[in-house]
């Protein structure tokens, strides 16, 4: 299982803070595309992606327990 | 502790005093305070959000890299979350270095960093609204998903 | 009183408060340091001297000039003189402005004319002497008695 | 009377942190010149001056009352 989780304007959108996904394998890209369209969201494409706490590339490769982070453009500071 | 992510008030003292050195010889500070005006619309107050755990290993990250650039710099970061009122502290930078110059780049270096690759996130309240604060025009994209490695000064 | 000669301890908050305002988003502080050494020399402690009330009008000045630059700014200047200890702090200057890069030129610019312009004089004391550090090497000249009035950033 | 003040190293080769002058319709350059063969200090041309606390050129004509600074080079900050 991969739990997925969402911040900020995302997390609106979506409406939870995580999900958990049955993805095991399968890239971030497939993952963003699969988000996209269940939940209706369609700016993933500027929202970066972290795999347990490091930002990862789209051909990232998901292992089971991996914890996801979608993260859209940061505004701290 | 030279990395932090707090919900309470940032004690500015404090974190000047983790880069106080006696090799030292400049302090710079920048200290992010909650402006009431951007841009002619009036804030009321803000929101921060972190994705807490990634945002202080990516606080620490942008120290790892002004150590490699200021070998002698020392520096601390602490971000505030949580609400914020207008004047209120959100982010405090100290980074101390022997000489001046260095303190300054550094300094800017370090907040021109956070707002690229610290996961954390302000909302605006005003009185007719609130929004997420980052790129809502969409004008960057992350082809790869990430952010480049490069350096910024604007 | 944005602009002060003190023989205590600078308690930094104290300016920086003098600074912080609605309307500002961003406040940079320099902190001037006592390291203990330089260019190799191990000094022991600090003496700082100033023609008090002439340095105060010309930290004033400094401010004028800030807030000809920077006219959203607001700028606070304090320096300690007598006897410093090494981490000791002897001069903070904090300036708030609505956007980060004001906040950090218009630091800069100050440092730099205070080096210039304000009657303070230091004296280093190592075990085996002391000096007063100034231009000993006689490489400035004023021909015309008095300094250019010009804007250095080095 | 002209009350001249000396700060730093110049204080210290001359022993005294003020001295008075009568040299009111003087020019600072002449001061300069007389204090300099009186305490036998040679490196005036690096000292800047002031008068009652304004910077002044080397020209400026003294009048009586008038506080003189003689200001080597400063190392504040």
């Amino acid at each position: 299982m991969i739990k997925v989780l969402f911040f900020a304007h995302l997390k609106d959108s979506i409406g939870a803070d995580s999900i958990t996904l049955q993805m095991s394998g399968e890239s971030i890209s497939s993952l963003k595309k699969a988000i996209s369209e269940q939940y209706k969201v369609d700016s993933l494409h500027t929202v970066m992606a972290a795999v347990n706490e490091e930002f990862a590339d789209e051909s990232t490769i998901l292992a089971d327990g991996d914890i996801v982070a979608l993260i859209p453009p940061v505004s701290g500071g | 502790m030279n990395y932090e992510i707090t919900r309470n008030a940032i004690d500015i003292q404090e974190v000047i005093d983790k880069v106080i050195s006696r090799n030292a010889g400049a302090v710079t500070t920048f200290i992010g305070t909650v402006r009431e005006m951007t841009y002619g619309k009036k804030t009321l107050y803000l929101y921060y959000e972190a994705y807490e755990t990634m945002a202080v290993k990516k606080l620490e990250g942008i120290g790892r890299e002004i150590k490699e650039r200021w070998p002698e710099s020392i520096t601390a970061i602490t971000h505030r979350v949580g609400k914020l009122e207008i004047t209120d502290t959100a982010v405090v930078i100290a980074i101390s270095t022997p000489h001046r110059n260095d303190a300054y780049e550094a300094n800017r270096y370090a907040i021109e960093r956070i707002k690229e690759i610290v996961p954390i996130w302000k909302k605006e309240i005003w009185e007719d609204g609130e929004e997420w604060i980052g790129n809502q025009k969409e004008t960057v994209a992350y082809p790869k998903g990430k952010p480049e490695e490069k350096e910024i000064y604007d």
